[in-house]
C-alpha cells in the first residue's frame, strides 16, 4: 500500500472524504447522502399514504400536506434518484472503460458537494419556517403566491444542486470520450457506459433551461422582476415550458442509466451476451433524442391549441418504439441463456413487466384527447410510479446489490435481499396498481384529503397498506447493509462468477489508482473474452509505470459551501434583514475566493512510483 | 513534470492546447460547456422574445423608443475587434511568442472594458431617461436579464483573462497553461457569438418592431 | 504523454512549415473578420434603410447566422481535426436552442 | 370520426374490459361512466388504447414467461456456457414495425379527437345584438370557489353550475388568482384555468344519463392551488332544456329574495353590515370582476353544498360562518369580518338558507 491511503483514525477518515477526489469515494458519498434522502423521501411518502388512508383524515393539516407532497417529489427526484444514479456512474463507469479516474476529479468532487449543499439547504426549510408547497413542478402562479420562504428554498436549493449535476454531466461526457482504455471503441463500450453517456448529454442540454427557469423564479420572488407577474406584463406559461423542457428529459436522465444497469445484470445472470447490442445502443440514443421533443405532453390541458397538442401527442408515442426494442432485447437476452435468480436478477426480472405496464400507460397518457381526463388525476401518479419505482428504483436497488461487492468488497446477504425484494414488489403493486382506477374514478392528485362517499375509500386504503409493505422492505434492506458491513466477509474480484465487463477484472474494492496497468480491450465484454480464453487477468496495454494521481483538495467543499451561505443572504434579503446582503457577499467571496485559489495555485497532482506498485503485487488482491 | 517542461519555438507542439491529456480534457469539456451555454442563452432569448414589449401600461417605453443604434454599433465594433485580437493572441501562442500573446490579450481586455463601459452607460440611460428598469415591467426584466447575463459573461471573461495574464506573466508559456489560454479565448469568441444574436434580435429587430 | 507531434524527422523543416501554415491561417482569419464587419454593416444599414419588416427580420437573422458560422469555423476552428465531438455537441445544443425559441415564439401567445 | 366511434362503441360494449371497468366509481363522478359527448369519446379512446396496451402486455408476457421458465439455470448447469448470440435482424424488424403499426392505429383517432374537442368556432358566431348564438358560460376560478357567469343572460352564480342537457355548452375559462383546472369527470376532460388568459372549450351532457344521477354531477379543481385545493369541488346541475329555460327566467326576474321571518330579517341586517362588501345576493351583479371577490349567494338556499363541500344544512352554514378555516384551510373569507356572536350567526344562517330563486 502506498503511503497516501494510510493515516486514518475517525477524524482522518472524515477529512479524507471531505477532500477526496477519488471517484470511488465520491461514489460512496453519493450513496450515503442519496440513500439518506431516499429514506427521508420515503418517510414523506409514508406520511402521504397515512393521511390518505381514510377520508377526511387529519393526520396532517392541509398546508403541511402540500409541503410533504412537494418535498416528497423534489427529494425523490433531485436528492435521491439523481445522486444514486451518480453513485453508480462514479463507481462503475471509470472502471468499465478501464480509466484511472474521471477526466476532472476536482470537478467531480465539486459536483458532489454542490448537490450535497443544495440538498441540505432545501431540507433546512423544514426547520426555518416551512417547506415549499407548490408541488415539485412549482407552477409559477401558485409559487409566486406562496407565502413564507418555502419556494425560495426550492429555487435556490435546486439551483445549487442543479449546478452540481450539470458539471457532473460534463465530467462524464469527457471521461467517456477521452479516457477509454486502448481498444475500447464506442461500439465496445458496455451498455451502462453508453447510457451514462447519453444521460450526461441529456443533462448538459436539459439543465440549462431549468437553471434559467429557476433564475427567473428567484428574480421574481426575491428581486422584484416581473417574469411571471401577469399584472406586470409577465407570463406564467413560460415557467411551465422551462420546467418541462427540463422535466421530461429529466425522467429519461433517470431511466436510461436504470436501463443500463439492467443491461449489465441480465447478461451476467443469463451467462449470455446482451442480445442486439447495437440496436440497444441505437435505441438509447434515439430515446435521448426524442426525449427533447415531447415535453408539452405534460401541458395538454394548458390550452396550447390542437396543433401543438397533436404534434406532441404523436411525437410522444414514437418513444414506445425504441423502448420496445429494448424490452424485447432484454427478454431475448435471457432466451437461450442460463438464468440464475440472484437478488439483482430478481429486480431485473421484475422490472420488465412492471416497466412495460408503466410504459404503456404512458402511451395512453400521450393520447392528448384522453389525457384531458387523466391529467392531474391519480392515473398519472400511478403511471409515473410504475416507471420511476418499477424502473429507476428497482434498478437502483438491483445495482446496490450487484455492485455492493465492487464498492465495498463484501456481499449483501442474499436471503435478506430476496425477502426485501418480495416485500417491495408486492407492496409496490399493491400501492400503485389500484391508483390507476382511483384516477379514472375521478380522484385528482395532490389532494390533502377527500370526502367520504365518492367511492375512493377502499382503493386508498389498499394503496396505503401497500406502502407499509414497501416501508418494511426498506427496513430489511437497511438492516442487511448494516449486518453485512459488520460481518465484513471479503470477496474476490468477480464475486458473481459471471462478470463480463472490466470492473470485474480488478479487486473488490479496487485499489485507489484502479488499474495498475491500463488493460487492452479486445472486444465487447472484455473481461468475459479473457476468461473464456482461460486467462486470469486482463492483458495490459502498457508496461508498469508511474501513475499520475490528482491531489486531494478541500476547495470543492468550500466552493459549494460559499453558495450555500450566499443563498441564505439572497433569501433573507426579501425580509429586509440588515445582515442579508453582507451574507450574500461573504458567500460569494468564499466561492470565488476558493475558485481563485484553485486557478492560481498550481496543482499538478502526484505520482505513485513504479516501485510502490510492485510492492502491491506481492500483497495480491485483497481477498 | 511534462506540463512544465521548458520549450523553444521549435520544440513547441503544433496544438499545444491538446498536447497533454489534461489539455485534451479541458478542451473538450469546455466545448461541451459551450454547448450547454448555447441552450442557456437560447432560453434567455426565448424569454425575451415572449416578453418583448410586455409592459403593464402602454405609455411605458417600448423597444423602439429605447434603443439607440449608434451606441450599439460602437459596442458591436469593440466586441468584434476584440474577437480578432484574441485570435491574434492565439496565433502567437501557437508560435510560442509569449510577449506578443500577452500584448494582444491586453488589447482584447481593453476592448472588452470599453464594451462594458458602453453597456453600463446605456443601462443607466434607460433607467434615468425612460424609467425602464429591471422591475418596471416584464419587458424590462427580460431585457436586463438577457443583456445583463451577456454583460456578466463579458465581465467574468475579463477577470479570467486578466488573472491568467498576471499569474503567468513571469513564467511564460508551457503545456500546463497553454490550454488555459486557449480555452479562455474560446470563451471570448463565444461571448462574441452571443452578442451577434443580441444586436440582431434585441436591438435591430427591436427597432424594426 | 506530452508528445511533440512532429511529422517529419527534421524538426526545423517541420517548424518552418508550421510557421507558414499558422501565418496563412491568420490571413484567413483577417479576411473572415473583414467579412464579419461587412455583414454587421449591412445589417445595421438594412435597419436604417427602413425596409419592410417582413424582409428585414429574416434578412438580418440570416446575416447573424452567417456571422456566427464564420466565428465558429474560423475563429474557433470548428472544422479542424479533433473537433468532431465539439461539433456534435454544439449542434445538439443548437437543436435544443432552436426548439426552445420556436416554442416561445409560437405557443406562448398571451 | 363519428362512424368510427360508433363502431367502437359496439366493440367496446362487448369488451370484457369495459364491463370490468364500468363497475368502478360513482356515476356522477367517474370517467368510466361517461354522461356526455366529450366524456364518451374520451372513454372510447381509453378503451381503444387499453385494448392495444393489453395486446402489448400479453405478447410481452408470453415471451417473458417462456424465457423465464425454459431457460432457468437448473442443477448441474453450473458449468454450462450458453451460446453467445449477437442478435437477430428478422426479430428486430418485427418488433420495430409492429409497435409502429399499433401506434398509427392509436394516433389517427387521437389527432382527430384533439381537433374535434378544440373546435369552438361556433362560439364566435354572434347575433345582431352582439350576443353569442350558442350558450356561453364564463368560468372564473378563484381560491377555492368557482364563479359561473352567463354573459348573454346577465346571470352570475357560484359553486353550482347550471347547464342544459343535449346541447353544446361553450366555456371560457380563466383564473383570477392562481392557476386552477376545470374538471367534470363524467361529462368531459378538463381544461386549465390560467391567470394569463382565457381557455375555450365545449361540453355536452346526455339527458338520460343526467336523469340517472338526479341531474347532479360533481366537478373538481384539478390543479394544485393551495391548501384547500382538494376541497375546491363544485356541482353541475344538468337540466333538460325546458327546466333550464325556467331556471334562466327565474334568475333573470328575481330582484332580491326578501327575508320573511324576523330572525332572517335580523340576519339580513348583519349581512348588509359585515358581508355585503364581498358577497352579492342577486344573480345580477354589475360590479366588475375584480370586485366580485366572494361567491354570489343569490341562490344559496337552493345549493346542494355549503362552500362546495359541506352538506347543505343550516347547522353546517353556522359552522362555516363561525370558523371557515376549520373547513377550508387558507380560504379568503377567514378573518374578513369581525367576531360574531352565536345569535348573530344563527340569524345569518336563517337568512342565507332563505335565499332562493326557485321553489
Ligand atoms: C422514469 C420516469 C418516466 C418514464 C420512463 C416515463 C415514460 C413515459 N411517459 Fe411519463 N411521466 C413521468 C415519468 C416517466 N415517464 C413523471 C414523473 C410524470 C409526471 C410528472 C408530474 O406531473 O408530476 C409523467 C407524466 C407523463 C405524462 C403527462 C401526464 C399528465 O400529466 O397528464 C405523459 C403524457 O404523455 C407521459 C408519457 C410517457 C410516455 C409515452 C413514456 C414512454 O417513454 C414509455 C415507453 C415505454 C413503453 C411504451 C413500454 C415498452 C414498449 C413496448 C413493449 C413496445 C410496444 C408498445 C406499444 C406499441 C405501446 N408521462
Ligand atoms: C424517484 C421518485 C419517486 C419515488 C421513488 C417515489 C416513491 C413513492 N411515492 Fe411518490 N412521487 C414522486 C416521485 C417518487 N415517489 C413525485 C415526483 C410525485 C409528485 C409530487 C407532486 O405532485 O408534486 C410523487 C407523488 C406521490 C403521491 C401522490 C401524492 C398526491 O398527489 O397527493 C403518492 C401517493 O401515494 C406517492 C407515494 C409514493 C410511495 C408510497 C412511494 C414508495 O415507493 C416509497 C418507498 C420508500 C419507503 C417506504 C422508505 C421508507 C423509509 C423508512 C421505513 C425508513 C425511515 C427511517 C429513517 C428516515 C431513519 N408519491
Ligand atoms: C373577504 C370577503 C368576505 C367576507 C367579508 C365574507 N365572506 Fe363569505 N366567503 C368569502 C369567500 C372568498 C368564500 C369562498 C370560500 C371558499 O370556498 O374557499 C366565501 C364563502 C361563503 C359561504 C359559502 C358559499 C357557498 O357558495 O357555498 C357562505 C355561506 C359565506 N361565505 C357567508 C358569509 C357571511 C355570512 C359573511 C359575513 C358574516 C361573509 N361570508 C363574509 C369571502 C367573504
Ligand atoms: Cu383550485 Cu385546485
Ligand atoms: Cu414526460
Amino acid at each position: 500500500m502506498s503511503s497516501y491511503a494510510q493515516k486514518k483514525g475517525f477524524l482522518g477518515t472524515i477529512w479524507d472524504y471531505l477532500t477526496t477526489v477519488d471517484h470511488k469515494k465520491i461514489a460512496i458519498l453519493y450513496l450515503i447522502s442519496g440513500g439518506f434522502f431516499f429514506l427521508i423521501g420515503g418517510l414523506e411518502a409514508l406520511m402521504i399514504r397515512i393521511q390518505l388512508a381514510v377520508p377526511n383524515n387529519d393526520f396532517v393539516s392541509a398546508g403541511l400536506y402540500n409541503e410533504i407532497l412537494t418535498m416528497h417529489g423534489t427529494t425523490m427526484i433531485f436528492l435521491a434518484a439523481m445522486p444514486l444514479i451518480f453513485c453508480f456512474l462514479n463507481a462503475v463507469v471509470p472502471l468499465q472503460i478501464g480509466a484511472r479516474d474521471v477526466a476532472f476529479p476536482f470537478v467531480n468532487a465539486l459536483g458532489f458537494w454542490l448537490f450535497f449543499f443544495g440538498g441540505v439547504f432545501l431540507n433546512l426549510s423544514w426547520f426555518l419556517g416551512g417547506a415549499p408547497d407548490a408541488g415539485w413542478t412549482s407552477y409559477a402562479s401558485l409559487s409566486l403566491h406562496s407565502p413564507g420562504h418555502g419556494i425560495d428554498f426550492y429555487a435556490l436549493g435546486l439551483q445549487i444542486a442543479g449546478a452540481g449535476t450539470l458539471i457532473g454531466g460534463i465530467n462524464f461526457l469527457v471521461t467517456i470520450i477521452n479516457m477509454r482504455a486502448p481498444g475500447m471503441t464506442y461500439m465496445r463500450m458496455p451498455l451502462f457506459t453508453w447510457t451514462a453517456f447519453v444521460t450526461s448529454a441529456l443533462i448538459l442540454f436539459a439543465f440549462p433551461p431549468l437553471t434559467v427557469g429557476l433564475f427567473l423564479m428567484i428574480f421574481d420572488r426575491m428581486f422584484g422582476s416581473n417574469f411571471f407577474v401577469v399584472a406586470g406584463g409577465g407570463n406564467t406559461i413560460i415557467w411551465e415550458h422551462f420546467f418541462w423542457i427540463f422535466g421530461h428529459p429529466e425522467v429519461y436522465i433517470l431511466i436510461l442509466p436504470a436501463f443500463g444497469i439492467f443491461s449489465e445484470i441480465l447478461p451476467v445472470f443469463s451467462r449470455k451476451r446482451l442480445f442486439g447490442y447495437s440496436s440497444m445502443v441505437f435505441a438509447t440514443v434515439l430515446i435521448g433524442f426524442l426525449g427533447f421533443m415531447v415535453w408539452a405532453h405534460h401541458m395538454f390541458t394548458t390550452g396550447l391549441g390542437p396543433i401543438a397538442n397533436a404534434i406532441f401527442a404523436v411525437a410522444t408515442m414514437a418513444i414506445a418504439v425504441p423502448t420496445g426494442i429494448k424490452i424485447f432485447n432484454w427478454i431475448f437476452t435471457m432466451w437461450g441463456g442460463s438464468v440464475k435468480f440472484t437478488t439483482p436478477m430478481l429486480y431485473a426480472v421484475a422490472f420488465i413487466p412492471t416497466f412495460v405496464a408503466g410504459g404503456v400507460t404512458g402511451i395512453m397518457l400521450a393520447v392528448a384527447a384522453a389525457d384531458y381526463q387523466y391529467h392531474d388525476s391519480y392515473f398519472v401518479v400511478a403511471h409515473f410510479h410504475y416507471v420511476i419505482v418499477g424502473g429507476v428504483v428497482f434498478a437502483l436497488l438491483a445495482g446496490l446489490h450487484f455492485y455492493w461487492p465492487k464498492m465495498f468488497g463484501t456481499m449483501l446477504n442474499e436471503a435478506m435481499g430476496k425477502i426485501s425484494f418480495w416485500l417491495f414488489l408486492i407492496g409496490f403493486h399493491l400501492t400503485f396498481f389500484i391508483q390507476h382506477f382511483l384516477g379514472l374514478m375521478g380522484m385528482p392528485r395532490r389532494v390533502w384529503t377527500y370526502l367520504p362517499g365518492q367511492g375512493f375509500e377502499t382503493a386508498n386504503l389498499i394503496s396505503s397498506i401497500g406502502a407499509a409493505f414497501m416501508g418494511i422492505a426498506v427496513i430489511v434492506m437497511v438492516y442487511n447493509v448494516i449486518h453485512t458491513q459488520v460481518r465484513g466477509v471479503k470477496v474476490s474480484n468477480d464475486p458473481w462468477g459471471d462478470g463480463r465487463t472490466l470492473e470485474w477484472a480488478i479487486s473488490s474494492p479496487p485499489p485507489f489508482y484502479n488499474f495498475k496497468q491500463t488493460p487492452l480491450v479486445r472486444g465487447l465484454d472484455a473481461w468475459w473474452l479473457e476468461k473464456m480464453e482461460g486467462k486470469k487477468e486482463m492483458t495490459p496495454a502498457e508496461p508498469v509505470g508511474d501513475i499520475h494521481m490528482p491531489n486531494n483538495s478541500i476547495l470543492p467543499f468550500f466552493i459549494a459551501m460559499g453558495l450555500f451561505v450566499a443563498a441564505f443572504g439572497a433569501m433573507y434579503h426579501v425580509d429586509d434583514k440588515p445582515w442579508a446582503i453582507p451574507v450574500l457577499i461573504i458567500g460569494f467571496i468564499i466561492t470565488l475566493g476558493s475558485m481563485f485559489l484553485r486557478s492560481v495555485v498550481d496543482d499538478h497532482g502526484h505520482h505513485i512510483h513504479k516501485e510502490d506498485l510492485m510492492d502491491d503485487k506481492d500483497k495480491g488482491v485483497k481477498a | 513534470m511534462h506540463a512544465e517542461e521548458k520549450f523553444t519555438p521549435k520544440t513547441w507542439p503544433a496544438a499545444p492546447e491538446k498536447s497533454t491529456l489534461e489539455g485534451k480534457n479541458k478542451f473538450l469539456g469546455f466545448w461541451l460547456f459551450l454547448g450547454g451555454e448555447t441552450v442557456l442563452f437560447a432560453s434567455l432569448f426565448a424569454t425575451y422574445l415572449a416578453l418583448k414589449d410586455r409592459v403593464p401600461d402602454q405609455s411605458m417605453a417600448h423597444a423602439k423608443d429605447l434603443f439607440e443604434l449608434p451606441t450599439v454599433f460602437l459596442a458591436t465594433m469593440l466586441l468584434l475587434f476584440s474577437s480578432l485580437t484574441s485570435v491574434y493572441a492565439m496565433y502567437h501562442m501557437k508560435n510560442y511568442n509569449f510577449k506578443k500573446m500577452q500584448a494582444w490579450l491586453l488589447i482584447t481586455v481593453l476592448l472588452g472594458v470599453g464594451f462594458l463601459v458602453l453597456e453600463i452607460q446605456e443601462f443607466n440611460h434607460y433607467v434615468h431617461e425612460f424609467h425602464h428598469t429591471f422591475t418596471s415591467s416584464a419587458f424590462g426584466s427580460a431585457f436586463y436579464t438577457l443583456v445583463g447575463f451577456h454583460g456578466g459573461h463579458v465581465a467574468f471573461g475579463l477577470l479570467w483573462i486578466t488573472s491568467l495574464m498576471l499569474r503567468n506573466a513571469k513564467r511564460g508559456l508551457n503545456l500546463y497553461n497553454a490550454p488555459k489560454f486557449y480555452v479562455a479565448s474560446l470563451y471570448w469568441h463565444f461571448i462574441d457569438v452571443v452578442w451577434v444574436f443580441i444586436f440582431t434580435v434585441v436591438y435591430l429587430m427591436g427597432m424594426v418592431g | 504523454m506530452a508528445n511533440h507531434q512532429s511529422n517529419s524527422g527534421n524538426p526545423s523543416v517541420d517548424y518552418e512549415y508550421r510557421r507558414k501554415k499558422n501565418a496563412e491561417e491568420m490571413k484567413h482569419h483577417v479576411v473572415s473578420f473583414a467579412l464579419m464587419i461587412f455583414l454587421t454593416l449591412v445589417a445595421f444599414a438594412a435597419v436604417y434603410a427602413d425596409m419592410s419588416k417582413w424582409f428585414i427580420v429574416p434578412f438580418i437573422l440570416l446575416l447573424a447566422a452567417v456571422q456566427v458560422i464564420l466565428q465558429l469555423y474560423y475563429f474557433m476552428h470548428m472544422s479542424h481535426k479533433g473537433h468532431e465531438s465539439p461539433q456534435m455537441f454544439l449542434f445538439s445544443g443548437v437543436f435544443v436552442a432552436f426548439l426552445t425559441i420556436l416554442t416561445f415564439s409560437t405557443i406562448i401567445w398571451w | 370520426m363519428k362512424h368510427w366511434l360508433q363502431k367502437w362503441r359496439l366493440v367496446s360494449a362487448i369488451a370484457v374490459l369495459a364491463l370490468v371497468l364500468s363497475g368502478c366509481g360513482e356515476p356522477y363522478l367517474s370517467t368510466l361512466d361517461p354522461a356526455g359527448t366529450v366524456a364518451q369519446s374520451q372513454y372510447d379512446l381509453m378503451i381503444l388504447s387499453t385494448l392495444i396496451m393489453v395486446v402489448v402486455i400479453v405478447v410481452v408476457f408470453i415471451i417473458y414467461i417462456i424465457a423465464l421458465t425454459r431457460f432457468r439455470r437448473r442443477k448441474g448447469d453450473d458449468k454450462k456456457i450458453p451460446k453467445q448470440i449477437e442478435g437477430n435482424h428478422k426479430l428486430e424488424i418485427i418488433w420495430t414495425t409492429i409497435p409502429i403499426l399499433l401506434l398509427l392505429i392509436l394516433a389517427v383517432p387521437t389527432v382527430s379527437a384533439t381537433f374535434h374537442f378544440a373546435d369552438t368556432s361556433a362560439m364566435e358566431k354572434k347575433d345582431k345584438d352582439g350576443k353569442h348564438k350558442e350558450l356561453v358560460v364564463n368560468v372564473r376560478a378563484n381560491l377555492y370557489w368557482w364563479e359561473f357567469e352567463y354573459p348573454d343572460l346577465g346571470i352570475i352564480t357560484s359553486q353550482d353550475l347550471v347547464i342544459p342537457t343535449d346541447q353544446k355548452v361553450y366555456f371560457q375559462v380563466k383564473a383570477s388568482d392562481v392557476k386552477h383546472s376545470f374538471w367534470i369527470p363524467s361529462i368531459g376532460g378538463k381544461i386549465d384555468a390560467n391567470v394569463d388568459g382565457v381557455n375555450k372549450f365545449w361540453l355536452e351532457v346526455d339527458n338520460d344519463k343526467a336523469e340517472n344521477v338526479g341531474n347532479l354531477f360533481y366537478g373538481k379543481c384539478a390543479e394544485l392551488c393551495g391548501p384547500s385545493h382538494g376541497l375546491m369541488d363544485f356541482k353541475v346541475k344538468a337540466l333538460n332544456q325546458d327546466d333550464f329555460k325556467t331556471w334562466v327566467s327565474d334568475m333573470q326576474n328575481v330582484k332580491e329574495s326578501q327575508p320573511t321571518t324576523a330572525l332572517a330579517q335580523e340576519g339580513q341586517k348583519i349581512f348588509q353590515k359585515n358581508c355585503i362588501s364581498c358577497h352579492a345576493v342577486t344573480p345580477q351583479d354589475s360590479r366588475p370582476e375584480t370586485a366580485r371577490s366572494a361567491p354570489n349567494l343569490a341562490t344559496f338556499g337552493e345549493r346542494t353544498r355549503v362552500a362546495g363541500i359541506l352538506d347543505h344544512t343550516k347547522e353546517n352554514v353556522k359552522k362555516w360562518i363561525k370558523d371557515p378555516e376549520a373547513y377550508k384551510p387558507g380560504n379568503k373569507m377567514t378573518g374578513a369580518y369581525g367576531d360574531l356572536s352565536d345569535d348573530q350567526v344563527n340569524a345569518l344562517a336563517e337568512y342565507l338558507m332563505g335565499l332562493k330563486v326557485q321553489d
